[in-house]
C-alpha cells in the first residue's frame, strides 16, 4: 500500500514536472531567458528519471487507477483518473526521455533564437500534454490533452514567427488535427449518449458489444486519423516541417502523431470488427500512398515526415488487423529511430547552415544540395545510418523486429485462403520495399557521393547536438527490444503482451529487404549515371507537371500519381472547400448586408411611405380638412348601416 | 306651480355652493379683465398671480367639495352633476390652468403682447368651460360649455403676433364651428328621438331602447363628431396640426390637454348614455375601436417625418388620442379609471415635454435638427424632455409605461369578456404604432443628444421653468414606482355615471 | 287652416329655395341677402310653430346682428382690395358628393322613424310662451343663461383681442 | 444587512449616479475612482452573499426579498399585484458574479473617455443597476423594467461615445430591441391576465410573479394561457404563440439567426467598454430570458419545439462562424464569434438536459470572460492606431510580445480550446444536446454532430485572423510611428490579466461554477420535464 | 298641426347646403354664411320637434342659446376672418395656407 502511494506521488510528480517547466519558461523574465535553457532539461530529466524509475518498479500486470472527480453536473461525474497500466507505463519514459533528448538537444539548436522562452515553454507544455495522454482514464481527459498536444504543435510548428510559411503551416496543423477531432468529439458524444461516462475502466468492460460501438469507435477513428496523418488528412505533416527540427522529431515523428496510435491500442475493446477492417484500409492506404511520396522528395525533412506517415500507417494497420501490441512496439522503435533520424537531419542542416550563412537562397534541406558528407559529420552519419536502417528494417536493427511482427500479424489476419486482405498483405510488402528504397536514396545522397561545394566549410555540430543522437541510434539497434534479432519476445512482450511470430514471415520479409536494399544499391549506387540524368533533369522542373515528365520508371511514375493526387486532389479539395466556404461566407455577409438588413431598412421605409400618405390630407387647405372629416363620418356610416 | 318655483329657486342657491369652483373662475375672468383695465396691462405679474390664485382657489375647492357629497348630486334641474368622475377632470384642468399661466409667465410672445389680461381671462375661460363641459348632464349646456371652450381656445390659438397666428386661429374657428354645428344637428336629432335633453336620464335611455332606428346612430355619430373634434382624434383631427404649429407654446401645450380631457370626459359619459348601457343595436364599441385605430394610426404615422416640434407634438397628441379612448372603448369601471390614469400621466409628461420645446423655442430651436447638440450643453432640460419622450412613448420607468399597461389591460379584460375581434386588432394596432411613435418620439433625444453641431448659442442660464418640468418628470417616474399612489385614489372613487 | 298650411309651405319653400341660391350665387353681397330671406322664413316658420319669442329673436339677433356683421364684414374686405365681391368656386365636386349624400340619407332616416311626441294635452289657450320662457330662464336655465352672458363676454373679448390685432399692426 | 444584500447591489450604482448628479463634469478622476468604488462595493457584497449562502442549496431561491410594489383593485376583475421581488439562485448568481465582474473591468477600460465623462459614467452606472436588476427579478414587471431600462443608456452609450457610424448602430440597436421588448410586453400582459396570486384565497389577484407563473394550477380557469384549456389564436394555441413571441424577443437580446444583425453594427461602433458590456452581459440576458421565463412557464410548447430553438441555434453556431470567417474588421470578427456562441447556449437549452442546461449556463458565463477579453484586446489596438482591420496589420507580435500573448490567449480560448472556459460550456452543451434524444427525445442527435462544425470553423477564423495579424514579417498600415505602438500599459494589464485569469480558472476548475450552476440546471430540467408530463397527461 | 316631416326635410336640406357651401366656396365670410346655416338647420328641427311636446319648452330654449351662440361665433369668426384678411390681403381660403407639411 505504501509503495502504491509512492507510485501515485511520483505519477503525479511525473506528469507535473513538464508543467512545472513550462510555467516557470512563463515567468522567467525576458533578459533571463538563458535560464530556461538550463532550467528545463533539468526539469524533463527528473521527469524522465521517475518515469524510467515507474517503468522499472511498477509491476507488469498492474493496473493501478487514480480516482480523481474533476467536476460534476447532476448525478454524471466527469473525472480526471489516472490509470498505471502496461501502456502508460511503456509510453511515460518513451515520452518523457525522447521530450528529454529533444530538449537537450534545442539547447544547441536553438542558440541565438530570440523566442527561446516560448519555444521550452510550449515543449514543456507538449510533453505534459502527451502524459496527459497517456495517463488518463477518461476519453474526454484525452480528448482535452488530446487538443492541447495540438495547440502546443500549432505553437511550436509556429515558432518561427516571422516566417509566413510555418504561420500557415501551424494554422493548417490545427485546423487538420480540429477536424478530424470534431470527429472525435462526436465519438464522445456517441459514447457519452450511451454509457453516460467517460470512464474508459467501464466503457472498455462492458459486457457485450452494443451496435453504437462501431459508429463511436470510427468516430474515435476520426481523431487518429487527424492526429496521426492518415489519409485522407496527412498533408498537415509534411507542411509542419516548418517548424524548428527538434519539435519535427519530438512531436511529429516519435510521441505526438504516435498518440493516434497510442489511443487505438488504449480503446481497442471498443472497435468492433467492422470498424477495425476501416482501420486497417486507411492505414494501409496511407503507409502505401506516403511510401510513394517520400521517394519522391528532395527535402530532408519532407522525407522524413512522409515517411512518419507511412510508418504510422503501418501502426495503423496493424491495430486494424487486431494486433494492437505490435503497433505499439512498432510505436517504440519507431520513436527512437525516427527521433534519431529527424534530429540528425537536424544537425545536418545545424551544419550546413553554420557554414553557408554566407550563401544567399542556399537550402540546406535539399537532398540535391548535400552529398558526401560522411567525412564531415561521422558522428551524425554513424547515427543517422544506424537509424535508417532500423527505419528501412534492416534485420539486426529494431526496426526489423516491429515491421516484423507487424507483417506477421498481418500475414495471420489475411487467412489461407485468398481474399481481399491478401491486398493489403501485398500492399504492406510493397511499403516495406519501397520503405527501403527511399531510405536508401536519401541516406546514400546526404552521406554518400561526391562532397559539394556546400560542405566544404562543415564541422560536427557541438556535443550536446551529438550527445542525443547517440543516445536515440543506440536505442535503435535490435538488443534495445529483444535478444533475439529475429524474434520480438523480450522486455517489451513481457510488458505489452504476446506477438505473433512465425519464421517463414520473417524469412520473407528479411528476404524482401535484402531485395530491396540490393535493388536500390543497384538503381542510386552502380547505376550512377541514372542518379546524374534525374538530378539534372530535376534543375528544370519547378512544377509538378514538369516533374512528371521527368519520371519513367513505373515507381517513380507511381510517385508522383500519389503526389499529384495528394496535392491536386485531397488538399486541392481542401482548398477548394476553403476558398468555397470563404466564398460562401462572403455571400452570406452579402446576404446579411442586403437582404436581412435591407428587410428592417425596407420596415422603415415602409414606416414612411404610410406616414407620407396619412400626411397627404395634411395640405394645408381648411376646406379640404372639413371634407375629409365629414367624408369620414359618411363613410363610418355606411361601413356601420350597410 | 308657484310653490314649485320657490323650491326650484331654493335648489339653485343651494346649488351654488358646489359649483365655487365654477363661481370663481367666472369672477375671475371679470376679475382679471378690470385689473387689466386698471393697470393698462402694464403688471403682467399682478395679472400672473391673480390668475394663478384663481386656479388655486378653484382647485382647493374643487378638491373641498369632494366632501359636500358621497354620491353624485344633480345640480340646476338636472343641468349638470357633481360627481367624483367630474371632479377628478377639474383637478387635472386646474393643473393644466396653472402650469400654463407659469409657462405663459416665461413666453417671450405672451410677455409682449398687449392683451395681457385678455390671455389669461381667455385661459380662465377656457377652463371654465371644460369644468362645465365635464360636469354637464343636459345637450344645452354641453353645447354652451363646449362653445365657451372652443371660442377662448380659437382666440387663444391666434395669440402669436405673426401671420400664421392668424391663420391657425382661422382653420381652428373654422373647423371647429363646422363641427360643433354638426355636434348640434346631432343633439337635435336624438331630442326630437327622446323628448329630452337631459342625456343621463332614463328616459333617454328608455326612449332610445324602445326606438332604435338608423338615425339613432346617424345623430349619435354627429355628436360624437363634436367631441371627436375636442380630443383631435380621427377623422375630426386634421385642424390639430396647423393650429398646434401656429400657436404660441403654453396655448400649444394648454390646447393637447385641457379641450381633449374635457372632450374626453363628455365624450366617456355620452357614449355610456348612447351605448344604452350594452343593449344598443349599433356597436358602439367597434366605432370608437376604429376611430382609436385610426386615431392611432393616423397620429403616427403623420408624426413620423414632421420637422416642426409643435406639428410633431400636434401629431402625437392625436395618436394618445386615441390610446385615452381605448379605455373608453372598453365600456367598463377599469377602462375608464385606467383612463383617468392615464390621461392625468398624459397631462404632466406633455407639460414636461412643452416646458422643454418652449426653453429651446426662446433659443432658436424651431425644427427637429436645429436639436443637434443642444443635449450635451443643456443636459439637464434635454434629459426632461426625453424622459417626457419615453413616458409618451410608453417606455420603463415612466408612468406612460404603465398607463399603457393599464390601458391595454382593460382592453385586454374587455376583449375577453366581449370577444370581439375589433378589439383584438385594437390591441394589436395600439402595440405595433408603440413602436412606430418611438421612431419620432425619440427623433428629438437623437438629434441633441448623437448628433453634434458646431453652432450652439450662449444658453440662456437660470431656467426656472425647467425645473418646473423636473418635478413634473419626477411625478412622472414616482407615478411610475408607485402607480398605487394614484390609482388608490381612483380606485376609492366612486363611479356612477 | 288651410290658409296656413299654404304659409307654411310657402315660408318652406322661400326658405330652401333662397338656401339652395346662396349656393349658386358668385356674389357676396347676394349670397348674404340671400341668406337675410332665408333666415327670415324660417323665423315666420317659427311663428307658425307657435314659438314667437324665438322668432323674434331671430329676426332680431340674426337678421339685425350676424348679418349686419356679415355685411360690413364684406364691405370691409371688398373695399380693402377693390375687387368685385365675386367668389370663386371650389371643390365643386366633393362639395356635391357630401352634399348629396348627406340629404339622400336623412330624410329617407327622417321618414322612417316616429319621433316622440307627447301631445296628450295640447296647448291651452291663452298660455304664455313668453312668460314661460322667462320663468325658464331664471329657474331651470339659469345656469346656462349665465354660461351665455360669459359665453357673450369671452366672445366680446375674443372679437375684440383679433380685430385689435388688424388694427395694431396695421403697419404691416 | 443581509436580508437586502440584493437590493444593494442593485440600487448602490444607481445611487450612486443620482448622488453624482451635483459633481461637475470636469472631475474626471473622481467619477473614475467612484466608478472603481461601485464595483468594490458589489464585490464586497458579492463575496458576502457567497458567505451568506454557503450553506444552502441553489436549487430554490434564496436571499428573496419581497415587497408590495403596487395592487390596484379592479373591482369585479379582480386585483393587480405587483411585487418588488427580487431572489438569486444558481442562475442568477452565476450571472450577478459576471455582471459584478465585468462592470469592474469595463470600469477600468471606461477611463480612456474623454467628451462627457459625466453623463458617460451616469449612464454606465444605471446600466449596472439595471443588468443586475434583471438577473434577480423574480417579478415579471419588474424583470421587465429593469429589461427596458438597460436599453436606453446603452442606446445613449453607443450612440454618443461610438464610433464614426455611431448613429446607424445606435438607431439599429434600438429599434431591434425595442421591437422584441414589445414582443415580451404583449406576453407579459397575456401572462398576468391569465394568472393568480395562489396565496390569496377569497379572491382573483392577478400577479406578476414569474415563480407563481411556472405553476398550471395557478391559471385562472378559461383564461387566455390557460395549459388547459387555452384559447387558439388561428392554428395554434395562445400559450404556443406566447412562446414564439417570447423565443423573438429574447432571441434578438440573444441574438439568434436571422435576428442578429444590429449586433455586429453595435459592437463595431460602440466604445470598447461598451462593446465589452454588450457581449459579456446583454447578450446573456436574452439566454437568461429564456432559461427564467420562456422555457418554465411554457414547458409544454417550449418541449414541443425546441427542435426549432436547436435548429435556431445551430444556424446561428454555423451561419456566425462563417461571417467571422468572412469578416475584414477584428471587432466584427468578435461579433460574429459571439452569435456563434450563443448559438451553442440556444443548443444546450433546448436540449433540457442537465448537461445541456448547465453547459448553456457555463457558456453564458464563459463566452461572458472571454468575449469581453476578446473585445477588451481589439480595443487595445483601436486605441493606439484607430484601425480595426485585419489585413491592415501584419506581424505586430514583434512590437508587442505581451499583446500578442494575451491575443492568442484570448483566441484559443473563444476558439474552445480545453483548459479554457469556454472548452467545459461547449464540451457540455454538445454532450447534453446529444444525449437529447435518448434522454428525452427532444432535438435530435444531428444537431449536435452539425454543431461541431461550428467547432472547426472557429478554429479557422480565429488563426486566420491570427494569423494575418499577429505573424509574418511587421507591418502597419495606420500612419503612426511603429515607435508609438507600445506593448500593454500596466491599467491595460489590469483589466486584461484579471479576465485571462478567470477563463483559466473556470475552465480548469468547472466545479466552482457548477456548484452554483447544477442545482439549477438539475431543477429546471426535472421541473420543465415535470411540468410537461402533468399537462400532458393531467 | 304642421308636419313635422316637412319641416325635416327643410333642415336636411338647409343643412346638406350649408355643408356645400363650406366646402364650395372660397370666400371665408360664404363660408360663414354656410355656418349659420347649419345651425338654423338644428335650430329647425328642435323648434319641429318642440312641437311633438307642446307643453314644454325644451326646444325652444335650446334654440335660442344656439342662437347667441350663432352671435358669439359670427362675432369672433368674423373678427377672426378680418385678421387674416389684414395679413393675407385675401379672404380667399385656399390661398390661406402657409401652415401645411
Amino acid at each position: 500500500m505504501e509503495k502504491l502511494i509512492t507510485i501515485e506521488i511520483l505519477t503525479g510528480a511525473a506528469l507535473l514536472t513538464p508543467l512545472i517547466s513550462f510555467l516557470l519558461c512563463l515567468l522567467i523574465p525576458v533578459r533571463f531567458s538563458w535560464v530556461v535553457t538550463i532550467v528545463a532539461p533539468i526539469l524533463l530529466l527528473i521527469s524522465t528519471s521517475i518515469s524510467i524509475y515507474l517503468f522499472v518498479v511498477v509491476p507488469n500486470n498492474t493496473s493501478l487507477l487514480i480516482s480523481i472527480e474533476w467536476f460534476h453536473v447532476a448525478q454524471y461525474s466527469f473525472n480526471g483518473n489516472v490509470e498505471i497500466n502496461r501502456l502508460s507505463i511503456l509510453m511515460m519514459p518513451l515520452v518523457t526521455m525522447i521530450s528529454f533528448l529533444v530538449h537537450l538537444y534545442s539547447i544547441g539548436y536553438m542558440v541565438g533564437d530570440n523566442g527561446t522562452k516560448r519555444y521550452f515553454a510550449m515543449l514543456g507544455f507538449f510533453t505534459f500534454s502527451m502524459l496527459g495522454i497517456v495517463l488518463s482514464d477518461n476519453l474526454l481527459m484525452i480528448f482535452i490533452f488530446w487538443e492541447l498536444v495540438g495547440f502546443s504543435s500549432y505553437m511550436l510548428i509556429g515558432h518561427w514567427i516571422e516566417k509566413p510559411a510555418s504561420a500557415s503551416a501551424a494554422k493548417k496543423a490545427f485546423i487538420f488535427n480540429r477536424i478530424g477531432d470534431a470527429g472525435f468529439l462526436i465519438g464522445i458524444m456517441i459514447v457519452w449518449a450511451n454509457t453516460q461516462t467517460f470512464d474508459l475502466q467501464e466503457i472498455l468492460h462492458m459486457s457485450e458489444i452494443y451496435s453504437w460501438q462501431t459508429a463511436a469507435s470510427l468516430c474515435i477513428f476520426c481523431g487518429v486519423i487527424g492526429k496521426s496523418a492518415q489519409f485522407p488528412l496527412f498533408t498537415w505533416l509534411p507542411d509542419a516541417m516548418e517548424g524548428p527540427t527538434p519539435v519535427s522529431a519530438l512531436i511529429h515523428a516519435a510521441t505526438m502523431v504516435a498518440a493516434g496510435v497510442f489511443l487505438l491500442s488504449r480503446v481497442f475493446p471498443l472497435f468492433t470488427d467492422a470498424s477495425l477492417q476501416v482501420v486497417a484500409v486507411v492505414g494501409a492506404a496511407t503507409a502505401l500512398l506516403a511510401a510513394l511520396s517520400a521517394l519522391n522528395q528532395f527535402d530532408i525533412k519532407k522525407i522524413l515526415a512522409y515517411s512518419t506517415i507511412s510508418q504510422l500507417g503501418l501502426m495503423v494497420t496493424a491495430v486494424g488487423v487486431g494486433s494492437a501490441n505490435a503497433a505499439m512496439l512498432h510505436l517504440t522503435t519507431h520513436a527512437f529511430f525516427k527521433a534519431c533520424l529527424f534530429l540528425g537531419a537536424g544537425s545536418v542542416i545545424y551544419a550546413l547552415q553554420i557554414a553557408n550563412r554566407q550563401t544567399e537562397n542556399f537550402d540546406v534541406q535539399d537532398i540535391r544540395n548535400l552529398g558526401g558528407l560522411r567525412k564531415k559529420l561521422p558522428t551524425t552519419f554513424f547515427t543517422f545510418i544506424i537509424a535508417a536502417a532500423s527505419l528501412a528494417g534492416i534485420p539486426f536493427f529494431s526496426g526489423f523486429i516491429s515491421k516484423d511482427s507487424i507483417i506477421t500479424s498481418i500475414w495471420y489476419w489475411s487467412g489461407n485462403t485468398f481474399s481481399w486482405r491478401w491486398l493489403l498483405l501485398v500492399a504492406i510488402f510493397v511499403v516495406s520495399f519501397i520503405t527501403v528504397l527511399y531510405t536508401f536514396r536519401m541516406v546514400w545522397f546526404i552521406f554518400f557521393g561526391k562532397e559539394k561545394q556546400s560542405a566544404s566549410a562543415v564541422t560536427e555540430p557541438p556535443w550536446i547536438l551529438r550527445v542525443p543522437l547517440l543516445i536515440l541510434a543506440s536505442a535503435s539497434v535490435w538488443f534495445f527490444i529483444a535478444w533475439s534479432p529475429f524474434n520480438p519476445s523480450g522486455w517489451f512482450t513481457t510488458l505489452i503482451g504476446g506477438l505473433p511470430d512465425s519464421i517463414l514471415v520473417t524469412s520473407i520479409s528479411g528476404g524482401l529487404v535484402l531485395l530491396a536494399f540490393v535493388t536500390a544499391w543497384f538503381v542510386y549506387t552502380y547505376k550512377k549515371t541514372q542518379i546524374k540524368s534525374l538530378r539534372i533533369l530535376q534543375n528544370g522542373f519547378d512544377l509538378d507537371i514538369a516533374y512528371q515528365k521527368l519520371v519513367g520508371q513505373s515507381t517513380v511514375q507511381l510517385a508522383t500519381v500519389a503526389e499529384t493526387v495528394d496535392r491536386k486532389w485531397i488538399d486541392g479539395f481542401i482548398h477548394v472547400a476553403a476558398y468555397a466556404q470563404v466564398s460562401v461566407a462572403h455571400v452570406v455577409l452579402w446576404f446579411d448586408k442586403y437582404i436581412i438588413d435591407s428587410s428592417v431598412n425596407a420596415v422603415a421605409w415602409l414606416a414612411g411611405v404610410a406616414g407620407s400618405f396619412t400626411r397627404s390630407f395634411q395640405a394645408g387647405k381648411i376646406q379640404l380638412y372639413i371634407f375629409w372629416a365629414v367624408a369620414g363620418l359618411i363613410i363610418f356610416l355606411f361601413f356601420i348601416l350597410i | 306651480m308657484e310653490t314649485g318655483l320657490s323650491e326650484t329657486l331654493e335648489l339653485i342657491t343651494k346649488s351654488i355652493l358646489y359649483i365655487l369652483p365654477e363661481v370663481i373662475l367666472a369672477a375671475g375672468i371679470v376679475t382679471v379683465i378690470l385689473i387689466g383695465l386698471a393697470t393698462k396691462n402694464k403688471s403682467q405679474n399682478l395679472i400672473v398671480w391673480v390668475t394663478l390664485l384663481l386656479f388655486a382657489a378653484s382647485l382647493i375647492f374643487t378638491i373641498l367639495n369632494w366632501s359636500l357629497y358621497t354620491s353624485p348630486v344633480q345640480l340646476f334641474a338636472g343641468m349638470i352633476r357633481s360627481d367624483d368622475f367630474s371632479a377628478l377632470f377639474k383637478i387635472l384642468f386646474d393643473v393644466a390652468g396653472i402650469l400654463t399661466v407659469l409657462m405663459s409667465m416665461t413666453n417671450d410672445e405672451i410677455r409682449e403682447t398687449k392683451f395681457k389680461s385678455e390671455y389669461y381671462a381667455l385661459i380662465l375661460s377656457a377652463v371654465l368651460g371644460a369644468h362645465l363641459l365635464t360636469m354637464s348632464m343636459n345637450f344645452i349646456l354641453v353645447f354652451l360649455a363646449l362653445e365657451l371652450l372652443s371660442i377662448s381656445s380659437y382666440v387663444l390659438a391666434g395669440f402669436s403676433t405673426n401671420k400664421k397666428g392668424a391663420e391657425g386661429s382661422l382653420k381652428y374657428f373654422l373647423f371647429g364651428s363646422v363641427a360643433s354645428a354638426i355636434m348640434l344637428y346631432g343633439f337635435s336629432i336624438l331630442f326630437g328621438l327622446t323628448g329630452t335633453l337631459d342625456f343621463s336620464s332614463g328616459d333617454f335611455v328608455d326612449r332610445l331602447l324602445n326606438n332604435q332606428t338608423p338615425l339613432v346612430f346617424v345623430a349619435g355619430l354627429m355628436t360624437l363628431a363634436g367631441f371627436l373634434y375636442k380630443i383631435a382624434a380621427a377623422p375630426m383631427h386634421p385642424w390639430a396640426p396647423d393650429v398646434y404649429e401656429a400657436a404660441p407654446m403654453p396655448v400649444v401645450a394648454f390646447l393637447s390637454v385641457v379641450p381633449k380631457l374635457a372632450g374626453i370626459a363628455v365624450l366617456t359619459k355620452f357614449t355610456l348614455a348612447i351605448n344604452l348601457f350594452g343593449q344598443s343595436n349599433f356597436d358602439w364599441q367597434i366605432i370608437l375601436s376604429i376611430v382609436a385605430i385610426l386615431s392611432i394610426t393616423v397620429g403616427n404615422f403623420s408624426a413620423l417625418w414632421q420637422t416642426n416640434p409643435k406639428r410633431m407634438m400636434a401629431y402625437s397628441s392625436i395618436a394618445q388620442s386615441g390610446f385615452l379612448l381605448i379605455g373608453v372603448v372598453c365600456f367598463s369601471i377599469q377602462g375608464i379609471q385606467f383612463m383617468l390614469f392615464y390621461g392625468s400621466v398624459y397631462l404632466l409628461v406633455n407639460f414636461a415635454v412643452f416646458f422643454g420645446l418652449q426653453f429651446f423655442e426662446k433659443n432658436n430651436v424651431n425644427s427637429i435638427p436645429s436639436f443637434s447638440g443642444w443635449g450635451r450643453s443643456h443636459v439637464m432640460v434635454s434629459v426632461v424632455m426625453f424622459i417626457g419622450f419615453i413616458a409618451l412613448a410608453g417606455i420603463p420607468p415612466t408612468a406612460g409605461f404603465t398607463a399603457k399597461l393599464f390601458i391595454f389591460t382593460s382592453l385586454w379584460s374587455a376583449y375577453e369578456q366581449s370577444g370581439k375581434d375589433i378589439l383584438a386588432w385594437l390591441l394589436v394596432f395600439g402595440l405595433l404604432n408603440t413602436v412606430v411613435s418611438l421612431f419620432y418620439y425619440l427623433k428629438i433625444p437623437y438629434y441633441s443628444f448623437i448628433k453634434t453641431s458646431e453652432k450652439i448659442e450662449s444658453p440662456k442660464k437660470t431656467n426656472p421653468e425647467n425645473y418646473l418640468a423636473l418635478v413634473l418628470v419626477a411625478l412622472v417616474l414616482l407615478l411610475f414606482i408607485r402607480p398605487d399612489l394614484l390609482m388608490g385614489w381612483l380606485n376609492r372613487i366612486n363611479f356612477v355615471l | 287652416m288651410k290658409l296656413i298650411m299654404i304659409i307654411f309651405y310657402v315660408l318652406e319653400v322661400i326658405a330652401g329655395l333662397s338656401a339652395v341660391c346662396i349656393l349658386f350665387t358668385r356674389n357676396i353681397f347676394y349670397g348674404a341677402l340671400f341668406l337675410i330671406v332665408c333666415l327670415l322664413s324660417i323665423s315666420g316658420i317659427f311663428i307658425l310653430l307657435n314659438a314667437e319669442f324665438l322668432a323674434v329673436t331671430q329676426i332680431l339677433i340674426y337678421t339685425g346682428g350676424v348679418l349686419l356683421l356679415i355685411v360690413f364684414g364684406v364691405m370691409v374686405t371688398g373695399k380693402l382690395l377693390g375687387k368685385p365681391l365675386v367668389v370663386n368656386n371650389k371643390y365643386w365636386l366633393l362639395g356635391c358628393i357630401l352634399g348629396a349624400s348627406v340629404f339622400a340619407t336623412l330624410p329617407k332616416l327622417f321618414s322612417d322613424v316616429k319621433f316622440y311626441s307627447n301631445n296628450s294635452a295640447l296647448t291651452p289657450e291663452g298660455y304664455n310662451s313668453i312668460n314661460q320662457i322667462g320663468i325658464l330662464f331664471m329657474t331651470d336655465y339659469v345656469l346656462p343663461f349665465e354660461v351665455t352672458g360669459i359665453l357673450l363676454l369671452i366672445a366680446l373679448i375674443g372679437a375684440a383681442v383679433s380685430i385689435s390685432a388688424f388694427t395694431l399692426f396695421k403697419k404691416l | 444587512m443581509s436580508q437586502y444584500l440584493l437590493s444593494s447591489l442593485i440600487f448602490t450604482p444607481i445611487a450612486a449616479a443620482l448622488f453624482v448628479l451635483f459633481i461637475p463634469n470636469e472631475a474626471k478622476k473622481t467619477f473614475r475612482i467612484v466608478t472603481l468604488a461601485i464595483s468594490a462595493i458589489q464585490l464586497g457584497l458579492l463575496i458576502f452573499i457567497i458567505h451568506q449562502t454557503k450553506d444552502s442549496t441553489f436549487s430554490s431561491f434564496l436571499l428573496t426579498e419581497k415587497a408590495n410594489w403596487f395592487s390596484i383593485d379592479l373591482g369585479t376583475w379582480g386585483v393587480l399585484q405587483a411585487e418588488y421581488f427580487v431572489g438569486i439562485d444558481g442562475l442568477s448568481f452565476s450571472m450577478v458574479t459576471l455582471t459584478v465582474l465585468i462592470m469592474l473591468i469595463a470600469g477600468i477600460s471606461s477611463w480612456t473617455i474623454d467628451k462627457n465623462v459625466k453623463g458617460y459614467f451616469i449612464l454606465l452606472w444605471i446600466l449596472n443597476g439595471a443588468i443586475v436588476g434583471t438577473f434577480v427579478a423574480l417579478d415579471f414587471l419588474l424583470f421587465y423594467l429593469f429589461f427596458e431600462f438597460m436599453l436606453l443608456p446603452m442606446y445613449f452609450l453607443i450612440g454618443i461615445w461610438g464610433g464614426p457610424k455611431r448613429e446607424y448602430a445606435s438607431i439599429k440597436f434600438l429599434l431591434y430591441t425595442i421591437f422584441g421588448s414589445i414582443l415580451i410586453l404583449i406576453v407579459l400582459i397575456a401572462l398576468y391576465l391569465s394568472v393568480q396570486n395562489p396565496d390569496v384565497q377569497d379572491r382573483v389577484v392577478h400577479t406578476f410573479n414569474l415563480i407563481h407563473m411556472t405553476d398550471a394550477a395557478n391559471y385562472i380557469t378559461g383564461s387566455i394561457l390557460n395549459p388547459d384549456k387555452g384559447w387558439m389564436i388561428g392554428a395554434h394555441s395562445a400559450r404556443w404563440w406566447a412562446f414564439v413571441l417570447l423565443f423573438i424577443g429574447f432571441a434578438i437580446k440573444l441574438p439568434a439567426v436571422p435576428l442578429h444583425t444590429w449586433l455586429p453594427d453595435a459592437h463595431v461602433e460602440a466604445p470598447t467598454p461598451i462593446s465589452v458590456i454588450l457581449a459579456a452581459l446583454l447578450l446573456k440576458v436574452g439566454a437568461y430570458g429564456l432559461l427564467r421565463i420562456a422555457y418554465p412557464i411554457f414547458p409544454d410548447i417550449a418541449t414541443s419545439l425546441s427542435w426549432f430553438v436547436a435548429l435556431i441555434g445551430v444556424i446561428s453556431i454555423i451561419y456566425g462562424a462563417l461571417n467571422a470567417l468572412a469578416s475584414k474588421d477584428l471587432k466584427r470578427l468578435i461579433a460574429y464569434s459571439s452569435v456563434s456562441h450563443m448559438g451553442f447556449v440556444l443548443l444546450g437549452l433546448a436540449s433540457v438536459t442537465t448537461e445541456g442546461v448547465s453547459g448553456a449556463v457555463y457558456q453564458m458565463f464563459s463566452h461572458g470572460i472571454i468575449s469581453a477579453l476578446l473585445f477588451l484586446i481589439a480595443g487595445v489596438l483601436y486605441d493606439r492606431t484607430q484601425d480595426r482591420m485585419i489585413n491592415n496589420y501584419s506581424g505586430l507580435s514583434s512590437k508587442m510580445p505581451m499583446y500578442f500573448t494575451i491575443a492568442l490567449i484570448g483566441f484559443f480560448a473563444s476558439l474552445g480550446l480545453p483548459g479554457f472556459s469556454g472548452f467545459i460550456a461547449e464540451i457540455m452543451i454538445l454532450l447534453g444536446a446529444f444525449r437529447s434524444f435518448s434522454a428525452n427525445g427532444l432535438i435530435h442527435e444531428s444537431f449536435a454532430i452539425v454543431a461541431t462544425a461550428g467547432l472547426i470553423l472557429g478554429a479557422a477564423y480565429f488563426l486566420w485572423a491570427l494569423q494575418r495579424m499577429f505573424f509574418g514579417p511587421f507591418y502597419i498600415k495606420s500612419e503612426i510611428k511603429p515607435s508609438q505602438l507600445v506593448d500593454l500599459d500596466k491599467r491595460e494589464y489590469s483589466m486584461l490579466l484579471p479576465l485571462v485569469l478567470l477563463i483559466l480558472v473556470f475552465g480548469i476548475f468547472p466545479q466552482i461554477l457548477l456548484d452554483y450552476i447544477n442545482p439549477f440546471a438539475q431543477h429546471f430540467t426535472d421541473s420543465v420535464l415535470n411540468a410537461v408530463r402533468t399537462i400532458q397527461n393531467p | 298641426m304642421f308636419p313635422v316631416e316637412h319641416i325635416l326635410y327643410l333642415s336636411a336640406l338647409l343643412f346638406s347646403v350649408g355643408l356645400m357651401i363650406i366646402i364650395i366656396k372660397q370666400n371665408a365670410i360664404m363660408v360663414l354664411l354656410g355656418i349659420e346655416l347649419l345651425l338654423n338647420a338644428a335650430n329647425l328641427n328642435l323648434v319641429a320637434f318642440n312641437q311633438l311636446q307642446p307643453q314644454t319648452f325644451t326646444g325652444q330654449m335650446f334654440a335660442l342659446f344656439v342662437i347667441v351662440v350663432a352671435v358669439c361665433e359670427a362675432a369672433v369668426g368674423l373678427a377672426i376672418v378680418l385678421r387674416v384678411y389684414k395679413y393675407y390681403q385675401t379672404s380667399i381660403l385656399s390661398e390661406i395656407s402657409e401652415l401645411k407639411e
